[in-house]
């Protein structure tokens, strides 16, 4: 059994590993729209979902629900290839480019070393790049093959949008990669470890530890800006403005295909957060210091006393079924906050992860924020931004690190 | 800066105001253009001046710098070689100093005239390419100044190019003197040939050594032929029988252009360039007898055709020619001191001459003909005044310049062993006639009563800007031959002596017996002088009326009907031949057949080859697939004939 | 490991099939994705090439191809969207004024 | 039979089949897709040779901006399947022949080129430094051509530019 394990390991472990990163890519979407609304909600001074579950906590599940069992009507005269095609494409593709994605430090267990992720390729940042270029085809072929003037024009635009953005995306990254100089993400987020400053060491302030660093606030600003582009949301969502579109590229899609589109989208979010983490936040490193040990300790100062808060909102929540699943996961919580408390060991191994998907959640956070309170962009404002701001700046940006690099050079 | 080792500044100036002028002349004012033009001159005439100052500083060697090559052809080289010797500074100071003159009095003459830049720069361009002339240091770049004068002379005949018979005498100037200047260029290859070198230094040393033996007279050796064909040159350059036909008609250019160009500088090179190949010259007497015939002839023969002249500016014209004929007299009777010592004091008074007829005819609105004017002499004193100088110095009068000039013309002749007495008698008939004629001028234009009406030209003198070189020239001609003065009392001919070390000395004949006769002959001179005055008052100081001419008269008045001789003689078969086998056997025949001949047979291979155009992109396509076959085969063949003929690898 | 022929005779099938494309498809559009093909066959062979000889230029020279080609497409299809416009087709055979 | 020359044919067979249908699909964006589906595959097995940045720049420039460009321009244009017109008798009789004869002649260029080079794995020694080797190469060996290309893509954008801009 066991060498039937050691033979084909590099088969099995990577299955694993895409199994639960599918899992928990689709979860926490679905908790994403809840969380989406939710702050939405707040901001405009509404309750948001929450007749579902308590808080509306099941709602995802409900949505989930809806949409397998609606109907599938589909429009007369389609392209059928490009109708079929395109949801999936947006879908796996926003999938794969997780894939490269390295979420913590490797880790060593069963006297294995593993990396925190699923594969492990050395231009791992450029195979990201790809998979996020073929993205486009999804929209466009939406937009061209449903057979309808909105989604035409909403794919049309989309892809001039991708398209011009995509350079602005590319060319804010370009400052990262000259000071780290490697195109592994894996790589450039070790480098920017710096081991008595802490957070100064990410690429964001670019005090790195004993190499030249150069700071790439500019290239973030943009690499963000064009980042939002890129995935079609707000400020920049003209491709499904409701207002003129109808919804866009996916007007004629329904249940499932409509489904997989959302969730293509919010995946594609997590995914740039994640890049934007790794790139310019120093990814799973802890902003603080390496020698303040007692910060390992984070974790669990926040997860104990949040799962106590949620046991007693929980105890006091009008249905009784809120009364007893509030509680339950307040209390699974506290008990993970406990255990990481007391075992050092997976405290250790949790501490990457742990600063990893804090980092992430407040991108995403942003994403929602922005959402709450920004209005659309006209199109030819968009295209005048993208193609005489943004491109230029990020190109000054890179200009200006080289410079910088050549001066420390000598 | 001492101008002297830089003396490509002197030609330059007038090349660049020339350039300035007829390039962006057209937009400016006439005030931008006269201070371009004018300062270009002043300043090379100031120059000029300053590189002479030097030269004399530096006990008066002569100068002699290669600026850079313009062509090296194995042994052959041709350079920018300019020098500096006491001939050329007598032909710069003239040059620089009658053309700046000139060139103010054009800005006055010429206020009224359209193609004002254009104007200024033919005569700029002209002072460049005559300046290049006279300081060449080789016998090419003096062909270049040579061509260059040439060429503006034609633009300047032709100014009034709307006119026909202006653009007809440009064309005569030009192709007559093509003729003068294939002689020329045979000369120079004959003396490439016999001393492998056109510089004057080289070509002038290898003749003066004494191996080279003087060829006698009457005997045609190398030195005498291109002697004889530079002449050629000579005489078409500066109009001497049979070649004079051109200058007459020049008259059609505006006036201060035939002062400068066809009677002060350009018409003289011919005398420099003899002068300057006097080396050559006095190794062949043959060649120097020659040009002492045809000089002398021309100066009799001109001058009877300038007897009843009606033109004022025809009249001038063939002066001018006589006086050129003097010139050459001189260098054909080796007082090559005694020729340039007559072309400078020429200059000066034949210039005055011009721009006085010049003023005239400014007063006369236009009017040339003498029989159409009269008693202009209290209406423009100035300009009467200063036509007067010019005439009493051109009779030959003393003190004026002439005088001294054409004195010692005629006592070389005099001295000139065979035949010298024939030549002197002819020169001093013709000098009679100049006498004659020029006062002839005089009275017509000046006294009896007025023969032109009043009412359509106001007679008014010239503005001060053409008045005042009139002056100033006027009193060059009266003190320009004060040189020679001393040479009357026993003194030494300061001029001759100047130029003797280029000429070499032993010309102006010593001993008390030439001294006497020197006098005796300088009497007989003013007698002549004075005669020629007499008839003419005789003639034509009371009223008089436009003659009929019949007889000899007529054929003078015809100028012996020379044109007319030429026309049938060269120039119908010319036209003839042309129109008859060049252009309608050659050019229309062949050529044209060649040229059409091509075109038709290409357009056939077109129309059977266009066929494959069939505008389809997918058969073009095709076509590039063949293409791409036959070339991968060509490449392949070595690996692939195995292959194709089943081989084993 | 792959021997090179393989990669080779690939690139030359897919180059085949690009000029048959070439000569068959009727639409400019398409005839211009023939060409992207056969540009594409034959970065095959370069990076086969250059990896069997262990040297990195057959790569540099795929990447010039690759520049030439979006240089290619940014012209062409300017050019097409101009011919679309005044020919209102995009039949090749369609397009013949070339011709006597 | 190894795993690296499964792979190979599995793509290779999927680069040809694609390729086979941008020939017969009728309509321009079908060809489009599966030229796409070409270009991913070519991409795959440059990474099975170990050039890895090369194929990553397959996909970015060729899937990410070439062929969006074509999908772009075919959607503007709204460009319907095409008419299967015959108009060159020359293509429609002569094209399949020429065809067969150029690809077969070059295989067979290929089959008697020099054997060692052939048989030898086209697999890189150094996979994971060929990146760096590369940008060595392009930046001093072929640095001059590299800055051509650069003004290539300019002109090539001013060409496009001056192209599609309506007369007004």
């Amino acid at each position: 059994m066991s060498e039937f394990l050691a033979k084909y390991a590099f088969l099995i472990v990577p299955l694993i590993k895409v199994a639960i990163l599918v899992f928990a890519v689709l979860t926490v979407d679905a908790y994403l729209t809840w969380l989406e609304r939710k702050v939405i909600a707040h901001i405009q001074a509404r309750w948001g979902p929450h007749r579902v579950g308590p808080h509306g906590l099941l709602q995802p599940l409900a949505d989930g629900i809806k949409f397998i069992l609606k109907e599938d009507p589909m429009p007369a005269g389609v392209d059928k290839i490009g109708y079929f095609l395109a949801p999936f494409l947006t879908l796996t593709l926003a999938v794969t480019s997780l894939s490269v994605i390295p979420f913590g430090p490797d880790i060593k267990a069963f006297g294995y070393v593993t990396n925190f992720g699923i594969a492990d390729v050395n231009v791992s940042l450029l195979v990201l790049f790809a998979i996020t270029a073929l993205g486009v085809y999804g929209v466009a072929l939406a937009g061209w093959a449903s057979n309808n003037k909105y989604s035409l024009l909403g794919g049309l635009r989309s892809s001039a949008q991708m398209i011009s953005y995509e350079l602005a995306l590319t060319l804010s990254v370009v400052g990262v990669l000259l000071i780290a100089g490697d195109l592994s993400l894996k790589h450039i987020v070790e480098y920017q470890e710096n081991g008595n400053l802490g957070l100064l060491g990410w690429n964001l302030f670019g005090f790195a530890k004993d190499h030249a660093g150069f700071t790439q606030i500019i290239g973030f600003v943009c690499f963000f800006i064009a980042a939002i582009a890129e995935t079609n949301r707000v400020p920049f969502d003209l491709p499904e403005a409701e207002s003129e579109l109808v919804a866009g590229f996916h007007t004629e899609y329904a249940s499932m295909k409509f489904a997989m589109f959302f969730i293509g989208e919010y995946t594609s979010m997590i995914a740039v957060s994640c890049l934007a983490t790794i790139l310019f936040f120093g990814g799973w490193l802890s902003p603080f210091p390496a020698y303040w040990t007692f910060t390992h300790y984070l974790p669990s100062v926040i997860l104990i006393p949040f799962g106590l808060w949620v046991i007693f909102d929980g105890v006091r929540y009008e249905t009784i079924f809120g009364r007893i699943l509030l509680p339950g996961v307040g209390a699974t919580l506290t008990a993970i906050g406990a255990a990481l408390f007391l075992f050092p060991a997976a405290n250790d191994v949790i501490q990457g992860p742990f600063w990893f998907f804090a980092k992430v959640f407040v991108f995403l956070f942003f994403y929602i924020w922005m959402r709450g309170t920004l209005p659309r962009f006209r199109y030819d404002q968009l295209m005048d931004f993208g193609w005489k701001i943004l491109l230029p700046v990020s190109i000054g940006n890179v200009v200006l690190t080289s410079a910088f690099l050549l001066w420390r050079m000598h | 800066m001492p101008i002297l080792e830089n003396l490509w500044i002197i030609p330059l100036l007038p090349l660049l105001g020339s350039a300035i002028n007829g390039l962006f002349g057209a937009k400016w004012s006439k005030p931008v253009v006269n201070s371009i033009a004018l300062g270009s001159t002043g300043v090379s005439f100031l120059c000029a001046v300053e590189a002479v100052r030097e030269f004399l500083a530096g006990g008066s060697q002569p100068f002699r710098k290669e600026f850079f090559d313009w062509i090296v052809a194995g042994s052959f080289r041709a350079g920018f070689d300019l020098q500096l010797d006491q001939l050329t500074v007598v032909m710069l100071l003239v040059v620089t100093g009658v053309g700046f003159l000139i060139h103010i009095y054009s800005t006055g003459y010429m206020a009224h005239e359209g193609g004002y830049y254009r104007f200024f720069s033919y005569l700029n361009l002209f002072m460049f390419f005559m300046l290049i002339l006279v300081l060449a240091a080789n016998y090419v770049l003096l062909f270049v100044g040579w061509e260059g004068v040439g060429l503006c002379s034609y633009l300047l005949i032709g100014f009034y190019f709307l006119r026909k018979s202006a653009a007809d005498a440009g064309k005569k100037a030009f192709i007559v003197n093509r003729i003068g200047d294939f002689g020329f260029m045979l000369g120079m290859f004959l003396l490439f040939r016999t001393f492998h070198s056109l510089d004057f230094a080289t070509v002038f040393d290898a003749a003066s050594k004494p191996e080279v033996a003087v060829e006698p007279m009457g005997q045609f050796g190398i030195l005498t032929v291109a002697c004889l064909l530079l002449f050629v040159g000579a005489i078409g350059k500066s109009a001497q029988l049979p070649l004079y036909v051109w200058l007459p008609d020049a008259m059609e250019g505006p006036t201060p252009v035939s002062a400068l160009i066809h009677a002060a500088t350009m018409v003289t090179a011919g005398v420099y360039m003899v002068a300057r190949s006097h080396v050559l010259f006095t190794h062949a007497p043959t060649a120097m007898y020659v040009v002492a015939i045809v000089g002398c002839a021309t100066a009799f023969f001109a001058a009877t055709i300038g007897l009843v002249q009606s033109d004022i500016k025809k009249v001038l014209a063939y002066s001018t020619v006589s006086q050129l004929g003097y010139m050459f007299l001189a260098c054909g009777v080796g007082a090559f001191g005694a020729g340039i010592f007559h072309l400078m004091t020429h200059a000066f008074f034949k210039a005055l001459l011009f721009l006085s007829a010049g003023s005239v005819i400014h007063a006369m609105g236009g009017e040339q003909d003498m029989w159409n004017m009269g008693g202009l002499s209290k209406k423009i004193k100035a300009t009467f005044v200063c036509m007067l100088f010019g005439t009493i110095a051109i009779a030959g009068f003393p003190p004026f310049a002439a005088f001294f000039s054409k004195d010692a013309i005629l006592f070389a002749a005099y001295n000139y062993e065979n035949g010298g007495k024939v030549l002197y008698g002819v020169g001093l008939l013709a000098a009679v006639l100049t006498s004659f004629y020029m006062f002839r001028l005089i009275w017509l234009t000046f006294f009896g009563e007025k023969r032109y009406d009043e009412h359509h030209v106001h007679v008014h003198e010239s503005p001060g800007s053409m008045t005042g070189p009139l002056m100033i020239l006027a009193f060059l001609s009266l003190t320009g031959g004060w040189f020679a003065l001393p040479a009357l009392f026993g003194g030494k001919d300061y001029f001759a002596e100047f130029l003797s070390p280029v000429f070499g000395a032993g010309e102006a004949g010593g001993g008390e017996a030439a001294q006497s006769m020197e006098h005796i002959l300088s009497i007989v001179a003013v007698v002549a002088a004075t005669a020629g005055l007499l008839v003419a008052w005789q003639m034509y100081s009371k009223n008089v009326k436009r003659g009929t001419s019949e007889g000899v008269h007529k054929l003078l008045y015809n100028k012996y009907y020379v044109d007319e001789l030429y026309a049938a003689a060269v120039v119908r078969p010319l036209v003839w031949l042309s129109t008859n086998v060049l252009w309608k056997v050659v050019d229309a025949g062949m050529i044209d057949g060649t040229v059409n001949g091509v075109a038709d047979g290409a357009a056939a291979v077109g129309d059977t080859v266009r066929h494959t155009q069939s505008g389809n992109t997918r058969s073009y396509a095709v076509w590039v697939v063949v293409g791409a076959i036959v070339v991968l085969g060509i490449v392949f063949w070595p690996i692939l004939h195995p292959a194709v003929f089943g081989g084993v690898r | 490991m792959v021997p090179t022929n393989y990669y080779l005779i690939l690139s030359a099938i897919l180059f085949g099939l690009g000029v048959l494309a070439f000569v068959f498809k009727r639409n400019v559009i398409t005839i211009f994705m023939a060409i992207e093909l056969m540009l594409n066959a034959v970065n095959l062979a370069f990076v086969a090439f250059s990896r069997a000889l262990g040297k990195s230029d057959g790569e540099v020279f795929v990447l010039f191809v690759i520049i030439v080609a979006a240089a290619e497409a940014a012209v062409g299809l300017g050019i097409i969207i101009l011919t679309a416009r005044n020919r209102r087709s995009l039949n090749v055979e369609r397009v013949d004024l070339l011709k006597l | 039979m190894t795993a690296s020359v499964i792979i190979f044919f599995v793509l290779a067979a999927l680069a040809v089949l694609a390729s086979v249908s941008l020939i017969l699909q009728r309509h321009p964006i079908h060809s489009a897709l599966s030229l796409i589906v070409v270009m991913v595959a070519l991409a795959g097995l440059y990474l099975l040779m170990g050039a890895e940045f090369v194929a990553a720049v397959q996909i970015i420039v060729y899937g990410g901006a070439v062929m969006v460009l074509f999908v772009f321009v075919i959607m503007l244009l709204n460009a319907g399947e095409e008419e299967r017109t015959n108009f060159s008798k020359l293509a429609t009789f002569g094209g399949i022949p020429l065809a067969l004869a150029l690809s077969g002649m070059i295989a067979a260029g290929i089959a008697r080129s020099s054997s060692q080079l052939a048989t030898s794995p086209a697999t890189a020694e150094g996979a994971i430094s060929s990146t760096r080797q590369l940008s060595m190469l392009l930046f001093k060996d072929f640095v001059y051509p590299f800055e051509l290309t650069s003004f290539l893509i300019l002109i090539a954008i001013l060409g496009a530019i001056v192209l599609a801009q309506r007369e007004n």
